[in-house]
């Protein structure tokens, strides 16, 4: 057998993110300051695309900070993810640093995809990354084969698909996960609930209220979480029994996360669709950094501070960016097609 | 309405056929409250309502087959799909189903669907967001492909699609939606299956569809500078196509250049190419000249998009290669 | 508004076919009768075929005529179904002459699809079928439409739609399924589970054992029934039930129709992959003509009557169908497109 | 193995490239016990067991999905669509995933995924089960299209199908698989991209693929009887397209014929009319002559049928055409 396309990184930060056992106060202080990361970029990158900036258009995660952060804790580095088109927060919490996002993001060179992909595809595959589609379902049937290919060299993976609520109505996502149900494949389905579809709310694309949706598995006889995706806590503990389920080859996990999307469904969407006041509730009532930040007693001079260094780390992002590279434009057809042939592996 | 929108042009075909005829609706995602990602329907779900203006699931699949069985059933629905790039999940539908359904039932069954999408680069889409798919279609016997390029002529062809017995599969391109120009106060049906020479000209016919056609005019004003006349012809509908009016212009001018935003590979130039070869080729002085993207998924960043995707100047070059030959 | 395509038509039979309340003695008869009608229809196509008078290829719905004749003896004559590859039984029972039938497997112009379709593309839509289809799943989103189209219009019809257990693993049934239910739409979803796709047993293509099929309804909150399948009388009255709840606006029924196909999968397939004794035992216990037969007590003498009577009725329909007339060859152009334009209707 | 039929000709390539690269397994409906629909893998779940042989759920979507995830993940997949009419259900995944993730990832990923198909007619299938569909996917840059003719080509194309380190849309042709062919005892990759010379002419060049490669050589026997020398090649690589073969072959033969089973309109013989015209202008002494199937969808009755579907005689027709010109 040849080595597989990632080899197992170490993590950044030195240690298994999977160790067991309640999270120490140092971890969680450490993973509340990525969400800050994560909603201080969100912010930024608004910022920069209302200035104009930025091409393309964006879809941040802002209010969904915890479920990015407190799953990719529960993985271990070589474990691998797909994305969405609202990909930021992932990319970010499984590792990649907000330097080459943000290149990304501008179109650089030194972007996680070399200007290629952009806010909506996102990869890093050393991180293992797999990259964030912006056709909604598209990474699902994606993340089964990876967890196939785990399951027949016997490799302790799991393959970890985000996807919104609405991506739950697509063909794709049904016949992901009946066969990953039916192989046994070690998949975690994690559904990011927030109730939401662009525009459409659940009770315009859904049959079942977003509490009910744990019985799209039922469809399938999978195993299914309901989890509170404010509470980062209960993400990473969700999530590492969730793990431990499908890497013991016991089948994969559908996690019905239950989340909130704080901005609109683009930057730039007016949201006529929906009444001011429910955002302005849910970020009083419902701010998973503050959830944390409460349940740590974190005091607002700590907080000035966390909250100074990683500000310093996003500007830092923009300069780098801006400082990039840009590609040539004949760079465009540089990727179209691998050469050579895949060596015989006899 | 003197001065209109290629957006509110496609609404108000939408507008006029829906009043006083309720086989028509509406079907696709985020198309009521939020009036389509493009806001083409925006405020029709005020005038029309739910029934008739309907947020679908993010199930394309669905979508196209659900207007297929309502059409079969006697409607006229008119189904959006966001994206052309979507259009992908709806293949199996379009092609298997709503083409083949009349022939396979002897004639038993008509369907009166329009299926409506958007797409096109030129805004740091992305590989995902940006593809021009028309060329498959016409591959398709059963459907009828319709890429307008101007407000007047995607009102007129709209209306037509909606009425049209057959499966119309309606394009329209991201960048023109702003676009203005005069449409007459009276909606008048443009028949599908009818070329439109925007220009005409004497030394070389330039056959454009989509964004292509306001970059060949563009190409064409420059080329007259340098004293270079050039014709810019629209077939307007792709299927079935007005090859009359095609062939007929190449033997006038002798010269051809066909220009779409899709990569010239396996598209709808080399369709048009083949044919024009064949109707022309006493009259030819110059091979046909193919003006489209490169034969690359889309990147990003903008250098390279912009590298990737034709504009007035590629036009240009491909009008000087066939004056180039004596 | 202009007419539907499908103008109501009465049933040849002269009554309501959804006439409630239990069944007449003399009425079950006349559905043995038609069940028997579809069983030797279908033992004498396999005969033809075998013979190499039939071009194309063919599946026989042997072991499964109780839902045909079940189900669309509970239908309204202008309530519309969608068949599959396994289309004789349904259309048969949805009223088409087996004469049209067999003159369309002979690609004659006397077919019921002008001898254009074939087999697998059985229509008839003034008999409310509005065609059988070769690729599995299609025609289910097909049939939310025309239910849509006869909610919008607010007409008391339903759409039936037909498929197998292999047909819930595509993304067409996800789709159609969750929107019929979204939508509150009048569709009977008719799973005639017989635990094979092709070759593929149950336990290789559904992680669901047979019996929990019901489950697939649950991922949309759609109501769901129980049925057996080889019982005739079990499946009208389930199919009467379903449809009243469908047509009073309480949405669409799944029907987990539990049956099974005592024939290859297709005409001369050698099933290599089941054990001969299955089918056997499956003929001897749980043939649907058998049970029925026994329940209505009917002599053997009775039995030999009715028989000769159908064996005679598709005889004829094989002089009928050999007698027919061959297409123009330039017939095949007949149909691409429909000419004209839809006229206003203001 | 010397004579050797295409149905057995592709098992071989399978099998012989199982052995011992434990990174290639199969999935698709039917393919373990019965072999699938054409017993093309009969036996092979015996030898390599149902690991490997993997049947799967009726999942089109997934099938190739879960094909490109594994491949990305460093396996080689060979994953079969029953009928290319059922690709219409994965062209989301074959077109903006498959074919794309390389360069939206900037080279980070490769799909060294195979897929492998099969269709036409002949044989009364009816509308769905007849396409052909090849046209769409040499549109899609990231894809490679094969579509392999006799026993020698698909077993040597197939292989290197397999160890090519892009996604292939690999197609058969279902009334191929039991004619035979000389094979060598050694399996001998054939480059992807190379055409093939299968008989050398000077009057006129056919360019052919699949059945209709069979169908050009009975044609050109005829037209020798007539004292007409005709070339016929094979591309084999749809994409890339071996340009300099073709076009060099229609420059000494100053007569080009295309002949596919596809429909005519948007196949593959527009993009070679295309391509023969630029190349070969100044060198063509007829127009180019398309040769594919009416455009309709496929009837069941075998007389409409057949009427549709091009033959040998529709061939020769063709080069009559091109020879009727001075
Ligand atoms: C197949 C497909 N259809 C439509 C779209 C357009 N679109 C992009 S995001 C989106 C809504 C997705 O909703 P959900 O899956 O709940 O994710 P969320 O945006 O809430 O994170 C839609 C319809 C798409 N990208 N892909
Ligand atoms: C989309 C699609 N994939 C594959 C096939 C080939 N095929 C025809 S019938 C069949 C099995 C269908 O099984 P099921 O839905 O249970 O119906 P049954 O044959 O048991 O009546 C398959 C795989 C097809 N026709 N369409
Ligand atoms: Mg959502
Ligand atoms: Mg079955």
């Amino acid at each position: 057998m040849t080595p597989v396309t990632q080899v197992p990184v170490t993590d950044e930060r030195g240690k298994s993110r999977a160790s067991t056992g309640a999270l120490s106060e140092e971890r969680l202080r450490e993973l509340f300051r990525e969400m800050l990361l994560i909603r201080r970029f969100e912010e930024k990158v608004e910022e920069r695309f209302r200035a104009g900036d930025l091409p393309g258009f964006l879809h941040v995660a802002i209010g969904q900070e915890a479920v990015a952060a407190g799953v990719c804790e529960a993985l271990e580095p070589d474990d691998v993810i797909a994305s969405t088109h609202r990909a930021h927060a992932h990319t970010i919490a499984k590792g990649t640093p907000v330097n080459a996002i943000m290149a990304e993001m501008h179109g650089k060179k030194e972007g996680c995809s070399g200007g290629y992909g952009g806010s909506m595809h996102l990869y890093d595959v050393a991180c293992g990354n797999m990259g964030a589609n912006a056709v909604v379902g598209g990474g699902l049937p994606q993340i089964a084969g990876a967890a196939l290919a785990f399951k027949l060299r016997g490799e302790p993976r799991v393959g970890v698909a985000f996807f919104g609520d609405g991506a739950t109505n697509t063909g794709a996502f049904h016949e992901s996960m009946n066969l990953a149900q039916l192989w046994k494949l070690p998949v975690l389905f994690v559904l990011e609930n927030n109730g939401w579809a662009e525009s459409t709310p659940a009770t315009q694309q859904l049959p079942l209220a977003v509490e009910e949706m744990g019985q799209r598995a039922a469809a399938y006889g999978m195993t299914a979480m309901e989890v509170d995706g404010q509470d980062l806590e209960a993400v990473v503990e969700a999530t590492r029994s969730a793990r431990d389920h499908a890497v013991s080859g016991q089948g994969p996990v559908f996690m019905n996360v239950r989340t909130y999307r704080f901005t609109g469904h683009y930057v730039g969407d007016p949201q006529v669709y929906r009444d001011k006041s429910e955002v302005r509730q849910l970020r009083e009532t419902q701010d998973p950094l503050e959830l944390l930040r409460a349940r740590l007693g974190m005091t607002g001079e700590e907080f000035e501070r966390v909250d100074a260094a990683v500000m310093a780390e996003v500007e830092a992002s923009v300069e780098f960016a801006q400082a990039g590279t840009d590609p040539d434009p004949q760079d465009a057809l540089k990727w179209v097609y691998a050469e050579g042939t895949m060596e015989r592996d006899a | 309405m003197p001065e209109t929108t290629y957006r509110e042009a496609v609404r108000d075909a939408l507008s006029q056929a829906m009043r006083g005829d309720d086989r028509i609706f509406l079907m696709g995602e985020d198309i009521a409250e939020m009036g389509g990602s493009m806001g083409v329907t925006s405020g029709m779900v005020a005038e029309f309502g739910p029934e008739r203006i309907r947020n679908t699931p993010i199930s394309e699949i669905a979508i196209v087959g659900a207007g297929i069985g309502a059409a079969i059933q006697g409607m006229l629905p008119v189904v959006e799909i966001m994206y052309e790039d979507f259009l992908t999940i709806s293949m199996e539908q379009i092609v298997n189903q709503a083409a083949k359904h009349r022939t396979m039932s002897g004639g038993q069954v008509k369907v009166p669907l329009t299926i409506r999408t958007q797409g096109g680069a030129g805004w740091s889409p992305g590989a995902q967001h940006a593809q021009q798919l028309e060329s498959w279609f016409v591959h398709v016997p059963g459907l009828k492909v319709v890429f307008a390029s101007t407000p007047e002529d995607v009102r007129g062809l709209l209306w037509s699609s909606i009425y049209d017995p057959n499966p119309v599969i309606f394009f329209e391109h991201r960048t023109l939606y702003p676009i203005k120009g005069n449409v007459p106060d009276e909606l008048v049906p443009i028949p599908l299956g009818k070329a439109r020479v925007h220009r005409e000209g004497t030394d070389v016919t330039v056959i454009a569809t989509g964004r292509l056609v306001h970059e060949s005019l563009k190409a064409a004003e420059d080329a007259e500078k340098e004293g270079i006349s050039v014709e810019v012809v629209d077939p307007r509908t792709l299927s079935p196509l007005d090859e009359a009016t095609l062939v007929g212009s190449v033997r006038k001018t002798t010269r051809c250049v066909t220009a779409h935003e899709a990569v010239v590979q396996g598209g709808f130039g080399a369709e048009l190419a083949a044919v024009v070869q064949h109707g022309a080729f006493d009259y030819l002085d110059a091979p046909i000249e193919r003006v489209g993207a490169e034969f690359a998924p889309l990147p990003f960043a903008p250098v390279m998009e912009d590298f990737c995707v034709p504009h007035a100047a590629d036009v240009l070059d491909a009008i000087h290669r066939t004056l180039a030959r004596a």
